[in-house]
């Protein structure tokens, strides 16, 4: 492979870029999918996601001394915190009627506001360092380049929560009484099940799944003042682009928005403030036209 | 409520603002820690007079800042403003300025301005750090350097100042086409690409600024690509304050410009980083540094100001201080930037004790207009 | 004989499902023509399709002699043809007289038409007759949205006759509705203008029969029979047609 | 009636308001003045995002675009060419509009939370722009050195908070008051029914695209307006001012007033603008804290915005409006 | 057995239902007729929990239920048909089916329970759409599947507002006999019906809704036996036939 490789000719140096934005791609999908969720599944606007990813995010560099047990401990008080922060939201969301996104907006970017400099009260404004156990701190050789290990590492991660994600979704009643849920509340509680309850769930699930992400993402996106920022917007594009909901279309989102990160900017430079957003503008636009309206949130 | 005027009791009025949520916190509140330092070693008073300082949060930009800038100058009716994070954020005040007359010591942005009557820096203009290092990188660098930084005004000027010089003492950049690369700021969190092109163009040493979440970013991604044997050059923000404990083995042996190291050995600097220790975990920065000098020069300018210190009288004095007696050395205003005329430092990032820090290697060139 | 609506052809498919499936309609001016079928018959497809907002595989919709299969719905209004929708639809954070209004806006012509106001003005004259008439005086300065069901089908339909139709499409009028609202409905029907074409879908056969000149039967997206009530309703393919719907 | 009582006991309010308004510049001293001139520029700002959100229906964060072309394009004439403020405010109102007729071909086919990114998209590559087009614009540092405007030929210069204070006071009441005008023409009213129900809208035989082009440019010239208020407010603007932050503040303050009322959004931005400009001063480095909370409990305490607008989203208890017939896979849902 | 006892209820504009009582016996079929806005629907969502009583008392079988949560009260075996279909657009008819299924709830009532086979038996085209999503079903459809959901539930009380509206007459008749079986198992039936010769054929009481007040309550025998004043009440006129001449046309008579 690394024969193959190893001659200079003009794809090589973007062989790195295109295989980092596969990394970056399902770091972005991973850090997103518990807004696909929320939001995309569940219907329920939570821009505190944010925040959720960034106790997990703090959280891990807390706790991470370098070891792995420390990476399991901080994994289990990471996702347990943010699931917890989860419910938390949903207790507060449950007076507000759900389906109106612009007052769960008002809630939740309130929460996140609030939240965020608590966060940076109790941990300090600096970033605070992020110590992954050794093995995976180093790099390695991928045809012929250095490559961060960590990021090949998240390749898998990613991929297993993608497929739990699409299973849970799309298989168990849990994922049908959620989806349910969103079209339809009050007939959802006629079939004797509490909506406050699924959306207990769907934000603790939410939470869980940032919370891991926040952990597991944390010696890529680091927790740090604009993490929370960051995080929520790179997720709502994600969300948004792959059109609400759909797994599939996530994954291709996220992908896409890592390409563009590493191989568009790679290839293009000068152009690459704008990429990401007039590539985003573009394609929801074509969509939009596309389907002339119709469009459907499923 | 305006009992406070200037004159009143002989107390004062000095306007502090500053970063204290958001993006730039780290720096605001070093800030803050600087000025408020040197009240604390000073009995809480400048020149002469109890000082009584009203903080605001300048937040992300100018957008907070000029609201907040306007309640000090406009409300607090304030004798002369310090602090201020962003050059964007000293921009926008700088119109309340003219209009309410009051001076401005400014510890860390630097915007270009036409009109500088009152405004002053104790920190640097942001072309000087690269011009101070060009020389050294010039002889010690065998082949061509890469120049890359963020996409906005601040990195525009950081990264010029080295380039320009370096230019002009016959050194090549690596870039492909010659120009500097910039990033997205603050978007850029992944700088994987960029490296692979550093890679490509065969450089043989890099030159940058970043500061704050990118030094990090920027810093643990090289130690973990392929160019991390290439030797990196920066601006002293790279690995200053909090950043260098966030970015731990990776920043190890990088080198730096800058007007100031906590190990400088003169008097007042054992003195400032002793009074630092005793309150705060770690070591004062250069931020801390020039909100610090900032208050000397205000002490002195007060207490040069007469009986009656008004903004315009601060403003004045401020002008005829002459050399000023600082941790960082003995500097001095410009005359025509109202920016220090100062001397840098080589850093390089090594182990002290158990803590990596920027450990002073040489001295650099005297730089300010 | 010029039709003013003639459908030829239509075929909707979805997916493996054939919704219609060559079926041809034609409507002159002034007909009172009934669609009738089992539950899933492609009913409501048609009224779709004749209406704009399904776009059939094959087939061609004429309208007025014109060829309307590139129209969306909007434009297909604004030449004449209005509809209700199976399922009220209706403004609801729209007060009833709005609704109307709403829907008067397109075709109303003001008597000074560079007037500002003037059009909404005569809309607006048209409103309150129309809500009387459908028996909505009581409510017609509520939302839509707090209306009972019912209301909101007689509100619909007043709002399909504010548009001055050339063509009415009704999916199921009379659904929901109590038997004073069924009477109101029918004298409101039988009081349109001769000209004024109509095409009932409608699952209670006493109003079709009462309301029709000719009825076509559906099933599985094809028609199984077309004629007069009087034909239709002594036709056992039709009774089977039915029955085999349930079975 | 109930409602004739509410309805003047809000045009009193209304009046109350306007003129403690008027008197404001004489009773409060120069900082609160300059603070509520600059106020008065983002509520008009709330307008605009309130006729889209509320009335059209389509939410926006992109607004800071023609917001910040209205201003760039009001420094610019007021640096190189005119002082004058009725030129400036024209030309500030023409850029909006022209920025908001350029975008309309992304927005106008899209709906609900996709309007919500492609607007906030345009707003981020606004900025973007604004930072790298330095021989215009003066790059991140922003435009500074603007020159006092003066309201009509032959006027003099605002040269204090006051007099700028006023002259924003007057702009923005002239066009708020022609705002309301339109919204009680047909144009509203379409509107509004476009926002509960496109589909049906369409089938009454509406252009509905038309109609939301529409709005989306007079949206616009009101926001570029309102971005010559800014420059006269502030002498100053930098990309900094038409961030993110201000978009989503801004909808905000307009989800705060209820979403489809004008003043509500004048009122609700205004406020919400207002405690943050006011927070950073008083509570320095908690003023997120505070105001993040000060959200949360508007959320529960403030029955007329937040409650009010879900009532007009979705009445609260009847059959939801479900669009689920065959008829209509559709678009009302995801409006909402 | 169903107990509504001097229910009042309504929305934020105002009071719907004034003093309803009314009292169905396990096993029967109660109808309630009314015109359009007289708040049938009012009442049933009350029940159901959906709209909150302001006074009065709703029981089943001893267990009180105003004020509770419409989950609580679905649990204790209320199953909904409600008007308008309402389901659930972006499910598939398997997964309404599924989700709706409680076969751990033993059916009460004498009936050998529902499970998702009867239920396609019972309506044969719903077995044909089971990959289809609710927004892609005919109203008809829809409310089949609205049916069948409600069934599952294994419910003690089956509330119905307008079963078969948009049903074709041959199987809006077969439902009506579905309710008879129902009831014979023992099940207690609200019936909201717009038809009153259906709702006579089927129900043993009919009460009539007028103003949110009720009017009428009586067993259908003797609605039967006198049906005069029921007539009268809800004016079940026949269709009118179609005039002679059509009068001359007034709703827009000033444009050509
Ligand atoms: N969007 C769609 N996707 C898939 N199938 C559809 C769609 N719309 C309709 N169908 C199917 O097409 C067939 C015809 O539907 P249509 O709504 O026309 O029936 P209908 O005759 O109006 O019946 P009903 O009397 O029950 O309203 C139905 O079997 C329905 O399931
Ligand atoms: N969400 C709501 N808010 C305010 N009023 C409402 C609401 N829903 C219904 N109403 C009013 O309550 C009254 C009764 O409505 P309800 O839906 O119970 O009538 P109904 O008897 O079921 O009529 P239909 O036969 O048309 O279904 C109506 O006058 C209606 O206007
Ligand atoms: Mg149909
Ligand atoms: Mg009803």
């Amino acid at each position: 492979m690394i024969a193959v490789a190893a001659g200079t000719n003009r794809i090589d140096p973007y062989l790195i870029p295109a295989l980092d934005g596969v990394a970056y791609g399902l770091l972005v999908f991973v850090a997103a999918s518990g807004l696909v969720f929320c939001f995309g599944v569940a219907n329920i606007l939570n821009l505190a996601h944010g925040l959720l990813y960034a106790i997990g995010g703090y959280t891990a560099a807390a706790l991470l001394d370098g070891g792995w047990v420390s990476l399991a401990l901080a994994l289990g008080v990471g996702v347990l915190a943010a699931a917890a922060a989860g419910v938390l939201l949903a207790g507060l969301l449950t007076p507000i009627a759900t389906g109106n996104h612009l007052s769960q907006a008002l809630l939740t970017f309130g929460v996140a506001l609030a939240g965020g400099s608590l966060l940076v009260a109790g941990f300090g404004p600096d970033d605070p360092q992020v110590q992954v156990p050794a093995a995976l701190e180093g790099s390695v050789v991928v045809a012929g380049h250095r490559y961060a290990a960590y990021r090949l590492v998240f390749i898998v991660v990613a991929a297993v929560l993608a497929a739990a994600l699409y299973l849970v979704v799309r298989r168990t009643r849990a994922g049908m009484l959620v989806r349910a849920a969103v079209d339809d509340p009050e007939m959802v509680a006629c079939l004797g099940v509490s909506p406050a309850w699924i959306r207990a769930g769907v934000l603790a699930a939410a939470g869980a799944l940032a919370g891991a992400a926040g952990v597991l993402g944390a010696p890529i996106i680091g927790p740090g003042t604009d993490t929370a920022d960051t995080v929520l917007l790179l997720s709502l594009v994600v969300v948004v682009l792959g059109g609400l909901g759909s797994m599939a279309g996530t994954l291709l989102a996220a992908l896409a928005i890592g390409e563009i990160q590493t191989l568009g900017v790679a290839l293009m430079p000068s152009a690459a403030p704008f990429l990401l957003f007039a590539a985003m503008a573009a394609v929801l636009a074509v969509r939009a036209r596309g389907l002339a309206g119709r469009w459907s949130a499923a | 409520d305006d009992a406070a005027g200037p004159s009143a009791g002989g107390s004062i009025k000095i306007g502090l603002l500053a970063s204290l949520s958001g993006t730039y916190q780290a720096v605001g509140t070093e800030i803050r820690d600087g000025f408020q330092l040197y009240l604390d070693t000073h009995d809480g008073k400048l020149g002469g007079r109890q000082v009584d300082l009203v903080v605001a949060d300048e937040g992300n930009g100018a957008q907070t800042a000029v609201p907040a800038a306007t309640k000090l100058l406009k409300q607090d009716r304030v004798s002369a403003l310090t602090g201020i994070v962003g050059g964007g954020s000293v921009a926008g005040v700088t119109p309340l300025l003219n209009e309410t007359k009051v001076p401005l010591v400014g510890s860390n942005g630097r915007p270009e301005l036409k009109d500088v009557s009152r405004v002053w820096h104790t920190s640097y203009l942001s072309d000087e750090p690269g011009a101070a290092i060009a020389q050294h990188v010039r002889d010690n660098v065998k082949g061509s350097v890469y120049a890359i930084g963020p996409d906005y005004q601040g990195g525009w000027d950081e990264l010029r100042g080295f380039t320009d010089a370096f230019a002009k003492i016959g050194g090549k950049l690596a870039n492909p086409d010659g120009k500097t690369t910039f990033t997205p700021f603050p978007a850029t969190t992944n700088f994987l690409p960029y490296f692979a092109r550093i890679k490509a163009s065969g450089a043989a040493a890099v030159y940058t600024f970043y500061a704050g979440s990118a030094a990090v970013d920027f810093v643990k991604q090289y130690a973990q690509s392929e160019i991390k044997d290439v030797p990196l050059y920066a601006a002293g923000f790279l690995t200053e304050g909090g950043v260098l404990n966030a970015q731990g083995e990776a920043a190890r042996d990088i080198y730096s410009v800058l007007n100031y190291s906590p190990d400088l050995d003169n008097a007042e600097n054992r003195a400032f980083v002793a009074a630092w220790k005793a309150k705060h975990d770690g070591s004062p920065t250069t931020y801390a540094l020039a909100s610090y000098d900032a208050a000397a020069v205000l002490d002195r300018a007060i207490g040069a100001a007469g009986s009656d210190p008004t903004p315009e009288a601060i403003n004045t004095a401020i002008g005829q201080l002459g050399q000023i007696a600082s941790p960082r050395g003995t500097w001095q205003f410009s005359t025509t930037t109202h920016s220090p005329v100062q001397k840098w430092y080589l850093r390089q990032v090594r182990q002290d004790g158990r803590a990596l820090s920027n450990t002073v290697v040489g001295d650099l060139a005297t730089v300010g207009r | 004989m010029t039709y003013l609506l003639t459908a030829h052809e239509v075929s909707v498919r979805y997916g493996s499902l054939a919704a219609l499936d060559g079926v041809d309609l034609c409507i002159h001016d002034g007909q009172r023509h009934a669609l009738i079928g089992p539950n899933g018959a492609g009913k409501t497809t048609l009224l779709n399709v004749i209406g704009g907002s399904t776009r059939p595989q094959r087939g061609t919709v004429r309208f007025n002699g014109r060829d309307v299969g590139r129209l969306g719905p909007a434009a297909r209004a604004r030449r004449g043809i209005n509809r209700i929708h199976q399922r009220p639809a209706v403004f609801p954070t729209l007060t009833a007289t709005e609704n109307v209004l709403v829907a008067a806006l397109p075709r109303v012509v003001p008597r000074r038409r560079w007037w500002p106001g003037g059009r909404r003005r005569a809309a607006q004259q048209k409103a309150g007759p129309l809500l009387d008439q459908m028996g909505l005086a009581d409510v017609a300065q509520m939302p839509a949205g707090h209306l009972s069901h019912g209301q909101r089908r007689q509100l619909e339909i007043a709002m399909a006759l504010a548009g001055r139709p050339r063509l009415l499409l009704l999916d199921e009028p009379a659904a929901g509705l109590s038997a004073i609202e069924v009477g109101r409905l029918v004298e409101v029907l039988h009081a349109l203008p001769r000209a004024v074409a109509v095409l009932l879908v409608e699952h209670r056969l006493d109003l079709v029969y009462a309301l029709s000149d000719t009825v076509t039967v559906l099933r599985d997206g094809q028609t199984l029979a077309a004629g007069t009530p009087d034909e239709i309703r002594t036709s056992p393919l039709v009774r089977q047609a039915y029955a085999d719907g349930v079975a | 009636m109930r409602s004739g009582v509410i309805r003047r006991a809000r045009a009193g309010i209304a009046a109350l308001v306007l003129a403690g308004l008027v008197v404001a510049p004489w009773v409060v001293d120069d900082y609160t003045t300059a603070i509520l001139a600059r106020t008065l520029a983002l509520a008009l700002v709330g307008v605009s995002v309130a006729l889209l959100t509320g009335v059209a229906g389509m939410p926006t964060l992109g607004q800071t675009a023609p917001y910040a072309a209205g201003a760039y394009a009001c420094a610019v004439v007021g640096s190189r060419i005119s002082d004058v403020g009725v030129v400036q405010l024209v030309v500030a109102a023409g850029a909006g509009a022209l920025l908001a007729a350029i975008t309309v071909p992304l927005v106008v086919h899209a709906r609900g939370v996709i309007v919500l990114m492609i607007t906030l998209a345009i707003g981020e590559l606004v900025v973007i722009v604004l930072g790298r087009w330095r021989s215009v614009t003066g790059g991140t540092d922003g435009l500074a050195g603007i020159p006092a405007v003066r309201p009509f030929w032959g006027l003099p210069a605002l040269a204090n908070d006051q007099a700028r204070y006023l002259y924003a006071l007057v702009v923005v009441a002239t066009l708020i008051g022609a705002v309301l005008l339109l919204l009680r023409t047909r144009a509203g009213l379409v509107l509004r029914a476009g926002r509960d129900d496109e589909t049906r809208l369409r089938a009454s035989g509406h252009r509905v695209p038309l109609h939301l082009s529409g709005a989306h440019i007079a949206a616009g010239a009101i926001a570029g307006a309102a971005g010559s208020l800014l420059v006269v407010a502030q002498q100053y603007i930098s990309p900094a001012d038409f961030g993110f932050d201000t978009s989503a503040l801004l909808l905000l303050g307009v989800v705060i007033g209820g979403t489809a009322s004008v003043g509500g959004a004048l009122v609700g931005a205004a406020l919400v603008i207002a405690a943050r400009d006011w927070l950073f001063g008083v509570l320095p480095g908690h003023a997120p804290l505070v105001l993040g909370a000060l959200f949360v409990a508007t959320v529960y305490l403030l029955p007329t915005g937040v409650n009010q607008a879900r009532g007009r989203l979705r009445p609260a208890q009847a059959p939801a409006p479900q669009p689920a017939a065959a008829e209509q896979a559709t678009v009302a849902e995801v409006r909402r | 057995m169903l107990t509504v006892d001097r229910l009042c209820a309504g929305y934020a504009g105002g009071t719907v239902l004034h003093e309803v009582s009314l009292r169905v016996r396990p096993g029967s079929i109660q109808a309630v007729v009314g015109r359009n806005g007289a708040g049938k629907s009012t009442l049933v969502h009350t029940i159901a929990g959906l709209v909150r009583a302001s006074s009065g008392r709703i029981e089943i079988g001893g267990v009180h239920l105003a004020g509770r949560q419409p989950h609580r009260i679905a649990q204790s075996g209320v199953g909904l048909v409600p008007q308008g279909r309402r389901v659930f657009s972006r499910l598939t008819v398997a997964e309404h089916l599924h989700l709706a299924a409680a076969p751990w709830r033993a059916p009460t009532s004498g009936g050998e329970g529902w499970t998702v086979a009867r239920t396609l038996e019972l309506l044969p085209r719903l077995a044909v759409r089971l990959r289809h999503r609710g927004c892609e079903l005919s109203g008809g459809e829809q409310q089949m599947l609205a049916i069948a959901r409600a069934l599952l539930g294994q419910p003690r009380v089956l509330l119905l507002d307008e079963p078969c509206e948009g049903l074709s007459p041959d199987l809006a008749a077969r439902v009506r006999e579905l309710v008879n079986g129902l009831a014979a198992d023992g099940l207690t039936v609200l019936l909201v019906e717009q038809q009153l010769q259906h709702a006579i054929e089927v129900a043993d009481r009919v009460a009539v809704l007028e103003y949110g007040r009720v009017v009428y309550d009586r067993p259908t025998a003797e609605a039967r036996r006198d049906p005069a004043p029921l007539a009268a009440m809800v004016s079940v006129a026949a269709v009118p036939p179609p005039p002679a001449n059509r009068p001359a046309p007034r709703l827009w008579a000033d444009t050509p």
